[in-house]
């Protein structure tokens, strides 16, 4: 591991920054709300401590007004418009607040018909990073608080979005300690990587944390909840736990926005976002496909060309 | 080795008879392969028990054979889930696993004198079945019995040849039901709803108690029309179904509000089902 | 005179514990993070930080078999697990905020039926409780009634002084009996200074006067509130000391099986779903009122005490940052 | 006449998804023409390689198999027009996953055969059986099984003959 990446020091970027995006957020939330051209804007409200913000659905201009941006707003809010969460939102047009990773999902969620660019008015945010799992008490971003996804992130500058807060800031290059690991347990041999995996997953208690944090775990019957048959052993011993993070690991396979969310709530901080990684790096070798921010109609396992490769088919 | 004992331990038991009751329900008539417990089981009526199909779970039944009966118990399920449809796959001279008796009972002693009237849609025959054949055995200590029973359609209605049985006798008075549309050529019985049918038997609230079992709608329908018929809330009593795991007050999921219902009920009058948080 | 450990001595302890094979667990290092585990000797002990889990599974496991079950020569037979077997434990180095939880817990897996698997666990093993010297943002046991320094629960308490010693407590008899057994680990001796204790800031609570608000709250907009933001995952339950939800299922054939309890949570939308389709509790809103109310009023209704320690485990772990103490704290001014 | 049997140390469990259009019908002929291959695999017939779970080979593996064998239409050949290709993308994919978590992908084995070759099947179960001999038994998912948390760790006689019945 880098010992330089792992001190901590400033990232370089300023308070004023994440002040400026609220207060940008905050007067566009206020002013669709106001016209009536959005009946709620899902953003993000300030928890009571200073390393935790809360998603939040605003229906009036006073609560808009509230509407925060900093290091702790790290939620994937895309998940509060699938039908996992059908109910909390009024009808009518809604607006939300996305960070650029959050947009891919959107985006992803456009594809599979969860959701309709029309029914949105997306505040794209001009996004520096936020905090990773395990924050600083103080709320401030360093380069050991910062998440591993922003480090080497690709999706700064939200597009395709009807309204943009912030500027971006000058931002310094971070080592991708995410795509290091990567490599690094890719290059081990493969009994190793076994005991790696089994190491990790026999830390799981199944709480579902992962899976009810995915805008794409969706499913109103999850495969691993089913019991005729029983899929995935539902207790939460290492032989049900590895089954259940391979099937989530290939139900997200070319899905995935790699938002994160997954690895971020995990309590128990297994690296899920690496299977994620690893399926989306698989998936672009081998058919060109990336999640982006724009809706794109099919993902890659759900079409095919005929002359896919099949080498491994005998 | 000495320990205590393990309370999620279940007895073995033998199928020693199936009986399907509908198309998609069906009675076994259990013996308890140890002695001892054979001889000593003992239950009232309204308790349950937790049934295993190995390899598959337990689940939560009624004991529906009436406790004045000894040397075996009954219960009846519909298939419908994992558990259940194991069940169903076994034949008889199976093994399936007993825990139990559970749960509190009707207090049938404090019935004795009085008129009872019996109400049940459905499914929710078989609780109300082991009373119903517990007061019948005790027929002289009982005034007027009453039965109001339906079901969606004929081929729904549970326990039929015990109807029939029951029709004929001259000490209760049955009332058979099925919803409107569910009843073919030659039915016998009543067709509408089980809360109009029991408004139109009328059944006198003096000095009668109500025992009512039934999903959640027909009891939601049925308690104004006892309340109608002059029943008061203590007159009335019904049991609660939750979904249960482990029978015993530990696993927390059956609560209602703070009412254990696997240790603190099933059975409760309508006074106490009202003064409970409504989640149910 | 109180007694008194070194450091040195106390991981000595942990040693010689070792060495009479007994069941040795406490807070250590695994990856990023600290979480009670058994401890191979002293060295492995680390403290000063708050284990990701609870110390409850030591008692109540995350997973545990209750019974076997197979056919021989085609008859099904049923095996029951040998608890005897289980292990004489210590627990050392649990917090105040986890030594508590198994004390809480007794009630209900002892009211009327006695759930052996947690009980003769209980009964094998003593709490070696540690005041607690440091806290973040989210620790709020002093608005529930625990204190850093709270000796309940704790069979021995350990005061870490200001010298890097401990000073002991013998709470219990099963605490004596320990002390006396390792009696040349300890020494009688003045204590110095108590080091600092953490102070978390929250305010106390009234817990009865919250109990009183829910008792006439069943229905309140607080709960839609919530329930707009929850998930619906189980990390708030799974980690915490008092949740003792758990789940029965069957694992194998008929022909060979295993019986297990494990873990579950009621915000779980599938915890109270009926066979026939029905559920009680069949929106979010319900699910994390049951969560509320059963720590708060239920639990208190039942068996006199409250299912909180206040470790703040939840708030922590929570994927969308729902804070009970910040809820709490909102019902405890809503109560007036 | 049948060939004199090898006596073998390990005969390993070979657990084949086929479709039933082609691969299935391909091992019948193998069957009616009499064709000799190893006795260790056994077949499971599908509608299509399309609606073969990758969860279902996962969970061949937990229950005991040793090698895994997926077999199906050639491409173009699908009764379903296009199950074959949708599932090769899938495979393509979930064989990524299985490397990636450290799963011997010698145990796992795709295959088109068609409902003409049952020479084709012969060579590809005996190859895949054969190879998987060579590897010994699939001990990891076996392992997970026997693995528990700390907190529930047991050892009793009764718990080990349970797991050591997992085939």
């Amino acid at each position: 591991m880098n010992a330089k990446a792992q001190k901590a020091k400033g990232c370089g970027i300023e308070p004023a920054y994440y002040d400026a995006v609220t207060q940008a957020i905050r007067s566009e939330a206020v002013k669709v709300l106001k016209e009536g051209a959005v009946s709620a804007v899902i953003g993000y409200l300030p928890g009571r401590r200073k390393s935790a913000a809360v998603p939040a659905v605003v229906t009036t201009e006073e609560e808009a007004g509230r509407l925060i941006f900093s290091p702790a707003c790290v939620n994937n809010l895309s998940l509060y418009l699938t039908k996992a969460k059908k109910g909390i939102l009024p009808g009518g047009k809604i607006g939300i607040v996305a960070k650029g990773c959050d947009l891919r999902a959107l985006a992803g969620l456009m594809g599979e018909s969860q959701i309709k660019r029309d029914d949105l008015f997306i505040i794209g945010i001009n996004c520096a990073g936020v905090q990773g799992a395990v924050a600083a008490g103080n709320g401030q971003l360093t380069e050991a608080s910062i998440a591993k996804k922003c480090r080497e992130c690709t999706a700064h500058t939200p597009e395709g979005v009807d309204f943009v807060a912030g500027t971006l800031p000058h931002l310094d290059g971070l080592t991708p300690l995410e795509a290091e690991e990567l490599a690094r347990i890719e290059a081990m041999p493969q009994a190793e990587r076994w005991a790696y995996w089994k190491e990790q997953f026999s830390r799981c208690i199944r709480c579902m944390a992962c899976r009810q944090v995915c805008p794409f775990c969706y499913c109103e019957q999850c495969l691993c909840d089913k019991n005729r048959p029983q899929a995935v052993e539902s207790s939460p011993r290492p032989a049900g736990n590895t089954a259940w993070h391979i099937v989530r690991a290939m139900h997200l396979a070319g899905r995935c926005a790699g938002c994160a969310e997954c690895e971020r709530s995990c309590p128990m901080d297994i690296p899920l976002n690496l299977l994620n990684r690893r399926m989306a790096q698989e998936l672009k070798e081998l058919y060109d496909y990336e999640a982006s921010m724009a809706p794109q109609e099919k993902g890659p396992l759900n079409q095919y060309k005929e002359d896919d490769d099949q080498s491994f088919i005998k | 080795m000495c320990q205590s004992k393990n309370i999620y331990l279940p007895n073995l038991a033998t199928i020693e008879a199936i009986v399907d009751e509908t198309p998609d329900v069906r009675t076994f008539r259990l013996v308890f392969q140890d002695e001892n417990v054979r001889e000593n089981f003992s239950f009232r009526a309204g308790q349950f028990a937790e049934y295993s199909a190995f390899g598959a779970g337990e689940s939560t039944f009624c004991i529906a054979s009436a406790p004045t009966r000894k040397g075996y118990i009954e219960c009846c399920f519909r298939s419908v889930g994992r558990v259940t449809e194991e069940l169903r796959r076994l034949e008889v001279g199976d093994t399936i696993g007993v825990r139990g008796p559970y749960g509190n009972s009707f207090p049938i002693e404090d019935f004795y004198g009085k008129n009872l009237v019996f109400v049940a849609g459905g499914i929710a025959l078989p609780p109300l079945r082991t009373v119903i054949w517990n007061c019948l055995d005790l027929r002289d200590k009982f005034g007027d019995i009453t039965i109001v029973y339906g079901a969606r359609s004929e081929a729904d209605l549970v326990y039929k040849r015990e109807l029939a049985e029951w029709q004929e006798r001259s000490d209760v008075r049955l009332v058979k039901c099925v919803d409107p549309g569910g009843n073919g050529p030659g039915f016998d019985g009543k067709v509408g709803f089980v809360p109009s049918v029991l408004e139109e038997a009328a059944p006198s609230a003096e000095n009668t108690i109500a025992l009512v079992c039934g999903p959640p709608i027909m009891i939601k329908f049925t308690l104004p029309v006892l309340e109608r018929l002059g029943f008061t809330d203590d007159a009335i009593y019904t049991t609660l179904e939750n979904r249960m795991k482990c029978g015993v007050g530990k696993c927390g999921r059956c609560n209602v509000g703070n009412v254990y219902v696997c240790k603190d009920g099933p059975v409760f009058t309508a006074g106490q089902v009202k003064a409970m948080s409504q989640e149910f | 005179m109180p007694q008194i450990i070194t450091e040195a001595n106390l991981r000595s302890l942990i040693d010689s514990l070792v060495k009479e094979s007994k069941l040795v667990v406490g807070p250590k290092e695994a990856g990023s993070m600290v979480l009670y585990q058994p401890l191979s000797n002293g060295a492995d002990l680390k403290l000063g930080a708050l284990p990701r889990r609870s110390s409850k599974e030591l008692f109540f496991p995350i997973c545990e078999d209750i019974l076997t079950f197979g056919k021989e020569d085609g008859v099904t037979k049923v095996k029951d697990v040998d608890r005897a077997s289980f292990p004489d434990a210590v627990l050392i180095g649990a917090l105040p905020c986890d030594a508590g939880s198994p004390s809480i817990l007794d009630a209900v897996f002892s009211w009327d039926y006695n759930d052996d698997f947690y009980l003769e666990r209980r009964k094998k093993s003593t709490i070696v409780g540690i005041a607690c010297t440091s806290c973040d943002d989210a620790c709020f046991c002093t608005a529930v009634g625990y204190a850093p320094d709270s000796p309940a629960g704790s069979d021995l308490f350990l005061t870490p002084l200001k010298d890097g010693s401990y000073a002991c407590n013998a709470v219990t008899e099963k605490g004596e009996k320990l002390v006396s057994a390792h009696g040349s680990l300890f020494k009688e001796g003045a204590a110095a200074d108590a080091a600092p204790l953490a102070a978390p800031d929250t305010a106390k609570l009234d817990l009865a006067k919250i109990k009183e608000w829910l008792n006439t709250h069943f229905e309140d907009p607080l709960w839609q509130s919530i329930a707009d933001v929850c998930l619906g995952c189980g990390a708030c339950a799974f980690i915490c000391p008092a949740c003792h939800c758990f789940d029965i299922n069957d694992e194998g054939t008929p022909d060979h099986g295993t019986r297990r309890k494990h873990w579950d949570a009621c915000g779980f939308g599938k915890f109270t779903n009926h066979a026939s389709g029905h559920n009680p509790r069949d929106i979010q809103n319900k699910r994390y009122r049951n969560r509320i109310m059963h720590k708060f009023k239920y639990y208190d209704d039942k068996f006199g005490k409250t299912l909180c320690t206040g470790c703040g485990r939840c708030i922590r772990a929570c994927p969308v940052g729902i804070d009970i103490g910040d809820i709490l704290n909102k019902i405890n001014v809503q109560a007036g | 006449m049948h060939a004199e049997q090898v006596k073998h140390d390990f005969e390993p469990k070979v657990v084949a998804f086929v479709c039933t259009w082609c691969t299935y019908a391909g091992a019948d002929l193998a069957g009616t023409s009499r064709m000799q291959y190893p006795p260790n695999v056994r077949v499971l017939k599908f509608p299509c390689t399309g609606r073969i779970d990758p969860v279902f080979i996962l969970r061949a593996f937990q229950k005991g198999a040793d090698g895994v064998l997926v077999s199906g239409c050639h491409p173009g050949d699908c009764h379903y027009m296009a199950g074959n290709f949708h599932a090769r993308r899938r495979f393509a994919a979930f064989r990524a996953l299985l490397d990636f978590v450290g799963v011997d992908l010698n145990r796992l084995q795709f295959s088109w055969v068609s409902a003409a070759e049952g020479g084709k099947w012969v060579e590809v179960v005996t190859e895949l059986t054969e190879r998987v001999r060579g590897m010994g038994p699939m001990k990891e998912f076996k392992e997970l099984e026997l693995e528990e948390q700390w907190s529930a760790s047991l050892s009793t006689p009764e718990l080990k003959a349970a797991y050591d019945s997992i085939t």
